[in-house]
């Protein structure tokens, strides 16, 4: 405790001694760049609202599983990880603009970038944020051995030679492994060609890359202190062995209790910055969270689907699309007659024609998401700025839409070729979708279909579906960029995602046909195509498409929402009138 | 009241309030007792002895008990109309009492010494070590041994004999006039109820105290007693010297009685006999002669009145229609009398 | 007596291997691994388990946990990377205790207080209620208390309703934590009097001429509270460590809340760290109990402190 | 203890003894439970409690079919709807529109199947574990009653939810889950009962006449035992009620769409903040009414069985 008290003084100190010499240098306008590179719009009309007392915000998150931006993983994870650090770019108030974040500038040319670093970024302890930086956090983030969750992303942005590296078998021998890593690290395409020069080379044009340089996984981290702190095993794992780039630090990290975030003085845009502190508890019972919202104990959660009813008229509720599609996984590599009626097309099909949607999303989320017409959400970017796809798309999936009798129909066919009764199939979902599941099991008992439901933690879900022990599985994937490929990736043969035996040849052949695609139009007509080739095959049903209610006191102002990636940003929010 | 009585008790009835209605333990009962006498109080659990003994101390827990009628006079003052705070000055001091169980009777987690000087400090207003001496000097008294070691030892440290002696110095500390033995010596070793039977004769020799001594054992009775009164139900049905109950008791029951004491010089095999049956239940006690049911020799009358009291001599008395005049003789089992 | 502990504690050891053993055994039953992710390439998964040397065969990892345990080592958390077993405990166990002790504070002597009132008052009005709410107390579940509590008083914005930090938000937990205890102290109370009460050396006491109040404090007080002395370090023991319910609803960063998340993460280090750490507490407690009965019941002194 | 009334004859007529007598067999031939059930039946509160317990069995079995609702049917139409006769939706709907009235009976039925079962497999374990480890005495017993330490040394809740989670969680996993974890108490106290009982004159009788142990164990060990072991039951069955509570709460509790009163509980807390207190205090009412009469009844039980302890 006490030495930690010491490091805070330290710290201060070197903020007061550092920040004379900021001050100066914020204020300057940058001067290459289209996106806005100064701090946000709306805020400077406001300034002078902002309370007088000290600026908390009380919010919950989970205990992050890493706070390393190259592991972080879970949404808590990215929360925090967005609000402390700072990508290229940032998603701006708006929750989609993209602004510049520690980059100055970019020139693209071919499928090559140039990011210009600002010149007078430093992390908190004084160093400066250099393109280094950037390129170290990404070669670890792709290092086989530190098994980062999201490697994948690099080979998704198809960075040159990034999969190779990625996925690369690590040898036995320590020595040998180190060389053969570091050879394929040398030929990944980032490249920090000076202290402010980075750069990125991709092997073909990905729509999203832009906007995943603000993701998480593709962060800054500074060598020198990440090797000495322990590297992959130390680094961010307390408050004071990772640093900050972002608008925020960690003052005090209790684990499995609560993180306190206070403003980083260092950060490069700190004017922008108004809140002095926010402390995320770590409250895992959603009653208990709406019993502290209510109680004013913290000042923004989201509602749980079984409170929707009774806060959506209310005026601190406030309804994102937060981009993510719910749906059924029919395991078709399942054993035994629940295994031959999972492989039967009309049993499957029977299955996605057989449950109403409508009523679906009106009796078990108080009418809150949408009825799951297609794999991709509502809300991911279109052909075009003015529709997004699934409005685009209205009809190629109308062979999902609810019809009973044939549904019945079909099913007594499939009982007729499989030949057998139809036995109870299991149901694996989380506690929370207790109440979905339990609309959709009487559906089905209705159809025919009994299910059975067993409410599984994530762990044991994971594994039984990685073992492909399940029958089918309610699950949800969450857009990580704004883009359809987002989800339409994960069904390629080569993602290792479906684990329900989908595989198609013919799928695999269109992904890479949309890869190669510039047209955007032609490429959205080709993701149209896959989507319809996925649903057709009723081993994944989609079921609905989440939005949800957030409640946050009016005295909260200016929190930048995203529906993709990491939730919220705090970097312009503010209290007011409290 | 005559002055040698200690005690007189007249036409006593007790009762309990329970959940299943009244239970008439007493149900007017006459005795007295003279300073320096012995008397016994015989009769079967459930008979009521132990209930007019601790009417006599005011031990009974009151409610749900409570006394309906008659009084009790322990020199001249009436026990049933005490507070409870003027009890607590008998208690102890006039009246002491020592109970059938020695293994029970002392608490286990005080030491001896300070069970005996509670008492002494409360009636005799002893300092701490005055009290401690004479602690020790009661536990010599009582006979046993290294007494001023003893009074730092626990309870569990002893035999149930050496523990009726220590109750025996606890009730006899501040020199009651009345010492109430409730079956001081059911619960020990024959052996040692030899013993106790002597220890408590010897001291009722030296201090004079009365003794009441309640017991089913007609034994410890012929042993210590000057006079003997038996219950049944509630209810005193005869009462006399020892040699009148022994030799010229008029009642069946206590033909009964002294029937069911082994003899040594028993001609029948050794078999003991009982009375058949048990004693009615007191909570609607039947309005005859309560012994009427178990009685070889009942008559029409037996159950449907209860018999007066027939004097046979200044000391005997009994209640039995077997002495209306009009009544079958009934001889007396011959078996009965000679020593014991 | 010394040879005594010696066997004592030797059998303490024993005790603890095989409750090592079993743990051991049944934590490696539990479906899944730490590290299911859906897109994980199966050598990313690989990488990991050696990490944390769970690539060897199940003998192996059972003898390198064993000699890490006996070298005071538990290990690292899985869930959360850096995070060593031992410290976790420490670090949780604050919160469990501080509520813990709280809660004994307030629930045993007035559960004895209580108990006592309606032992010597038996049969009136005072005893039944005390009786009556001694025994529905017991019967309504610990979280239905705390949410009732949460939602009428913490929903008034009296006290927190729920996190960690000040002393009010110790309140409440304790409170709803103590209720049961404060009900099953009450009956115990209740009963050992009564029983006392109707002993012979009461009546002894009584027939000494003895007030009141002496033989209620000095002798059936005393007596009754032996049973109550000694069941105390268990209930105590198991009372600051935590209790999952009441730490989920009130969102307390204890031992209890640590539980649940590292058997349903499957973070076996943790769960088997927790679990050792239990049963250290309960066999010390059962331990104190034996010294304890020496202590409060000269009976048992003789004897030498076992049955 | 009729006396044939008055006859005509006179006042000192003796008195015919088979009359005076017959009652007797009655005082000779109480059996022990006959017995306990007269000392039960003077306890009021045991009288009330196997009233409520009785109350709620019959509901628990009848309460289902007094309506026409179905427990796991749903109806969108009513939705949360308070307790009304309109309907005959007695304890209101929840939020699936399903009938409380037919889904808190269904619920208890589980809990108490899930408690009875759980005793029932405390005893028949404990009783064999017990019976074998105090009657053979000596080595057996020491290292039976060493492996009891050692399985009490675990905490409950652990063996419980690593139980659970192991066998997936169900009404059968959460039965055998509380049993593990609750028959080394039966088993404790069984031992204790044949140690006393081992050297009471009957058994010493019986074992001098070369009485089989297996034998001995069934008719005199056992029957003489079901006393406690009856006691000991109506605690352990409110305690098992209770794990199950718990383990829904922590999300281990039995599947949808089948309820227990825990879980009706646990999902009780969301409605308690959302106007819908009644879904919340329905079951719970239930679950403590259940809980407090087991616990009265076993006091009362325990004092019937035991009349030293009764006061």
């Amino acid at each position: 405790m006490k030495s930690r008290n010491k490091r805070m003084m330290m710290i201060l100190a070197m903020f007061i001694a550092v920040m004379v010499g900021l001050a100066a240098c914020s204020g300057e306008e940058s001067t290459t760049s289209q996106p806005s590179n100064t701090s946000n719009t709306g805020n400077d009309n406001n300034s002078d609202e902002v309370s007088g007392d000290e600026q908390v915000l009380n919010l919950t998150a989970g205990e992050p599983t890493a706070l390393n931006p190259g592991q972080a993983n879970y949404s808590q994870d990215q929360l925090i990880t967005n609000n402390i650090q700072e990508g290229l770019m940032r998603k701006g108030l708006d929750g989609a603009t993209l602004e510049y974040g520690l980059a100055e500038s970019y020139e693209v040319d071919g499928f090559t970038y140039t990011f210009k670093i600002k010149e007078d970024v430093i992390w908190s302890n004084g160093d400066p944020i250099t393109a280094h930086d950037f390129e170290f956090a990404w070669k670890e983030a792709m290092d086989p051995r530190n098994a980062s969750p999201y490697s994948w992303l690099f080979e998704l942005i198809a960075l040159e030679n990034a999969a190779e590296l990625a996925y690369m078998e690590v040898p036995e021998d320590e020595s040998e492994a180190e060389t053969n890593i570091q050879a394929a690290k040398d030929a990944v395409g980032i490249k920090a060609l000076d202290d402010t020069t980075l750069q990125v080379t991709l092997t073909r044009q990905h729509p999203a890359f832009l906007e995943l340089t603000a993701f998480p996984t593709f962060f800054p981290v500074n060598q020198a202190f990440y090797e000495q702190v322990g590297g992959l095993d130390g680094y961010a794992t307390e408050a004071d062995t990772m640093l900050y780039s972002g608008p925020f630090a960690i003052s005090e990290w209790s684990h499995d209790e609560k993180i306190v975030l206070v403003k980083n003085d260092k950060y490069w845009d700190k004017d922008a910055v108004k809140l002095d502190k926010i402390v995320f508890s770590d409250v895992a019972d959603e009653n208990t969270q709406v019993q502290l919202y209510s109680s004013n104990g913290v000042d923004a959660i989201r509602v749980p689907n079984d409170y929707v009813d009774q806060y959506k008229d209310s005026e601190e509720a406030t309804q994102y699309a937060r981009i993510q599609t719910w749906w059924f996984v029919l395991n078709m590599e399942a054993d035994g007659v629940e295994g031959e009626f999972l492989r039967n097309e009309k049993f499957r099909e029977a299955m996605a024609i057989g449950v109403n949607r409508e009523e679906l999303v009106n009796v078990a989320f108080g009418g809150l998401h949408v009825p799951g017409t297609g794999l991709i959400p509502p809300g991911l970017a279109g052909a075009t700025p003015d529709q997004d796809y699934r409005s685009a798309n209205p009809e190629h999936t109308d062979f999902l839409a609810y019809d009973f009798e044939r549904a019945q129909q079909l099913l007594e066919e499939a009982k007729a070729e499989v030949g057998q009764d139809l036995p109870t199939l299991g149901l694996s979902i989380y506690e929370r979708q207790s109440k979905e599941a339990q609309y959709l099991q009487e559906q089905y008992r209705k159809l025919g279909v009994n299910l059975e439901i067993t409410v599984t933690d994530s762990k044991i879900r994971k594994s039984l579906f990685n073992s492909r022990d399940y029958h089918i599985i309610y699950a949800g994937w969450f857009a990580d960029y704004d883009e359809p490929s987002t989800y339409l990736d994960l069904f390629s043969s080569t993602s290792g995602f479906p684990k329900n035996g989908f595989a198609m040849d013919e799928y695999d052949a269109l992904l890479e046909q949309t890869q190669n695609t510039t047209d955007k139009e032609e490429k959205y007509k080709l993701y149209a195509e896959m989507e319809s080739l996925v649903l057709s095959n009723f081993s994944f049903i989609p079921m609905s498409h989440d939005g949800f209610y957030s409640l946050q006191k009016s005295y909260v102002k200016d929190v930048a929402v995203h529906s993709t990636g990491p939730s919220r940003t705090y970097k312009w929010a503010y209290i007011s009138g409290k | 009241m005559t002055m040698s009585n200690l005690l007189e008790v007249k036409d006593l009835s007790f009762s309990f309030d329970t959940f299943q209605g009244e239970v008439e333990a007493i149900r007017g009962i006459n005795f007295e007792l003279k300073k320096g006498e012995v008397v016994a109080l015989v009769g079967e659990s459930g008979s009521g002895k132990s209930v007019t003994s601790q009417s006599i101390i005011g031990l009974n827990p009151m409610p749900p008990g409570r006394y309906k009628s008659g009084s009790i006079l322990f020199e001249g003052i009436d026990i049933t109309t005490q507070s409870e705070n003027n009890m607590q000055k008998i208690r102890g001091a006039e009246i002491s009492m020592i109970f059938q169980d020695p293994m029970t009777s002392l608490n286990p987690t005080m030491k001896i010494g300070r069970q005996i000087v509670e008492g002494l400090i409360k009636h005799q207003g002893l300092t701490k070590p005055e009290a401690k001496r004479r602690a020790t000097e009661m536990l010599g008294l009582v006979g046993l041994p290294n007494p001023d070691k003893l009074i730092f030892s626990y309870p569990h440290q002893f035999s149930g004999g050496m523990r009726q002696r220590v109750m025996i110095a606890i009730a006899l500390a501040c020199n009651p006039k009345l010492l109430i033995a409730d079956e001081p010596t059911t619960a020990l070793d024959v052996t040692i109820q030899a013993q106790i039977v002597e220890l408590m004769k010897d001291l009722q020799k030296k201090l004079e105290t009365s003794i009441m001594l309640i017991t089913h054992d007609l034994g410890v009775v012929a042993n210590i007693a000057q006079r003997v009164i038996i219950m049944y139900a509630g209810k005193i049905i005869e009462q006399g010297t020892l040699d009148e109950i022994f030799y010229k008791s008029r009642h069946p029951y206590t033909w009964g009685l002294l029937e069911s004491v082994p003899r040594l010089d028993s001609k029948e095999h050794g078999r003991l006999a009982s009375i058949p049956g048990t004693p009615p239940q007191l909570i609607h006690p039947p309005k005859g002669c309560p012994f009427a049911e178990r009685c070889e020799f009942a008559m029409k009358a037996c159950i449907e009145e209860y018999p007066d009291e027939t004097t046979l001599s200044s000391t005997h008395k009994v209640n039995c229609w077997l002495e209306d005049p009009a009544a079958p003789t009934v001889k007396r089992p011959v078996h009965l009398g000679g020593t014991i | 007596m010394g040879k005594y502990l010696l066997r004592r504690f030797a059998f303490m050891i024993i005790t603890l291997w095989v409750i090592i053993t079993i743990s051991f055994f049944f934590m490696k039953l539990l479906p899944g691994t730490p590290f299911d992710d859906e897109r994980i390439p199966e050598a990313v998964l690989e990488n990991m388990m050696a990490q944390y040397g769970l690539d060897k065969s199940i003998p192996e990892q059972y003898v390198l946990y064993l000699t890490n345990v006996v070298q005071g080592d538990f290990g690292v958390s899985y869930r959360i990377k850096n995070r060593d077993v031992t410290t976790i405990i420490a670090e949780k166990f604050a919160p469990s205790a501080i509520i813990g002790i709280h809660a004994l504070i307030i629930s045993v002597p007035l559960g004895i207080i209580l108990g006592m009132i309606a032992a010597l008052r038996r049969g009136t009005a005072i005893d039944y209620a005390a009786v009556g709410f001694a025994v529905i107390g017991f019967a309504i579940p610990s979280f239905v208390v705390a949410v009732a509590l949460q939602y009428l008083i913490a929903g008034n914005g009296l006290l927190p309703s729920a996190l960690w930090g000040t002393y009010k938000h110790v309140i409440l937990p304790s409170i709803a934590l103590a209720l049961s205890m404060f009900a099953y102290y009450a009956r115990m109370m209740r009963s050992e009097m009564l029983e006392v009460l109707g002993q012979d050396y009461i009546k002894t006491a009584k027939s000494k001429g003895l007030s009141r109040p002496v033989i209620i404090f000095k002798h059936a007080f005393r007596n009754s509270l032996i049973p109550i002395i000694t069941s105390l370090p268990v209930v105590i023991l198991f009372t600051i460590s935590g209790s999952l319910v009441i730490e989920q609803i009130y969102s307390i960063p204890g031992l209890g809340t640590e539980l649940v998340k590292s058997v349903l993460s499957r973070d076996y280090t943790v769960s088997m760290g927790l679990t050792l750490f239990y049963a250290v507490m309960y066999i010390v407690a059962l331990f104190i109990v034996d010294i304890l009965y020496s202590v409060v019941d000269p009976r048992i002194r003789v004897a030498g402190g076992s049955e | 203890m009729s006396i044939n009334p008055s006859t005509p004859e006179g006042k000192f007529t003796p008195l015919n003894k088979e009359t005076l007598f017959a009652n007797e067999k009655d005082y000779k031939s109480v059996s022990f439970s006959q017995d306990v059930w007269r000392r039960l039946k003077k306890h009021k509160p045991a009288m009330v409690s196997i009233f409520v317990l009785i109350t709620i069995t019959l509901f628990v079995f009848v309460g289902p079919f007094m309506n026409e609702h179905d427990a796991t049917a749903q109806n969108y139409e009513v939705i949360k709807l308070k307790p009304t006769m309109e309907g005959s939706y007695w304890f209101g709907t929840d939020d699936l529109g399903r009938d409380m009235w037919t889904r808190t009976w269904d619920g208890a039925k589980v809990s108490l199947l899930i408690g009875v079962i759980a005793a029932l497999l405390d005893v028949v374990f404990g009783i064999v574990y017990g019976v074998i480890s105090g009657y053979f005495g000596g080595r057996t017993d020491f290292i039976m009653m060493r492996f009891i330490e050692i399985i009490v040394g675990i905490p409950n809740i652990i063996i419980t939810i690593l139980l659970v989670i192991i066998l997936e969680p169900g009404i059968t996993a959460i039965i055998i889950a509380i049993a593990v974890s609750g028959w080394a108490g039966m088993a404790r106290l069984v031992r204790g009962q044949v140690l006393s009982l081992k050297n009471r004159e009957f058994i010493l009788a019986a074992r001098s006449l070369g009485t089989k142990p297996a034998k001995m164990m069934r008719v005199h060990l056992i029957p003489n035992m079901v006393g406690p072991v009856l006691v000991n039951i109506s605690f352990t069955i409110p305690y098992a009620i209770f794990a199950e509570a718990v383990l829904s709460f922590i999300g281990l509790g039995v599947p949808v769409p089948d309820a227990s009163l825990g879980t009706l509980i646990n999902d009780g807390r969301k409605f308690l903040l959302t106007g819908s207190p009644y879904l919340l205090f329905i079951p719970a009412t239930i679950l403590t009414l259940i809980v407090t009469a087991f616990s009265i009844f076993g006091d009362g039980l325990r004092d019937a069985v035991d009349p030293r302890l009764r006061k």
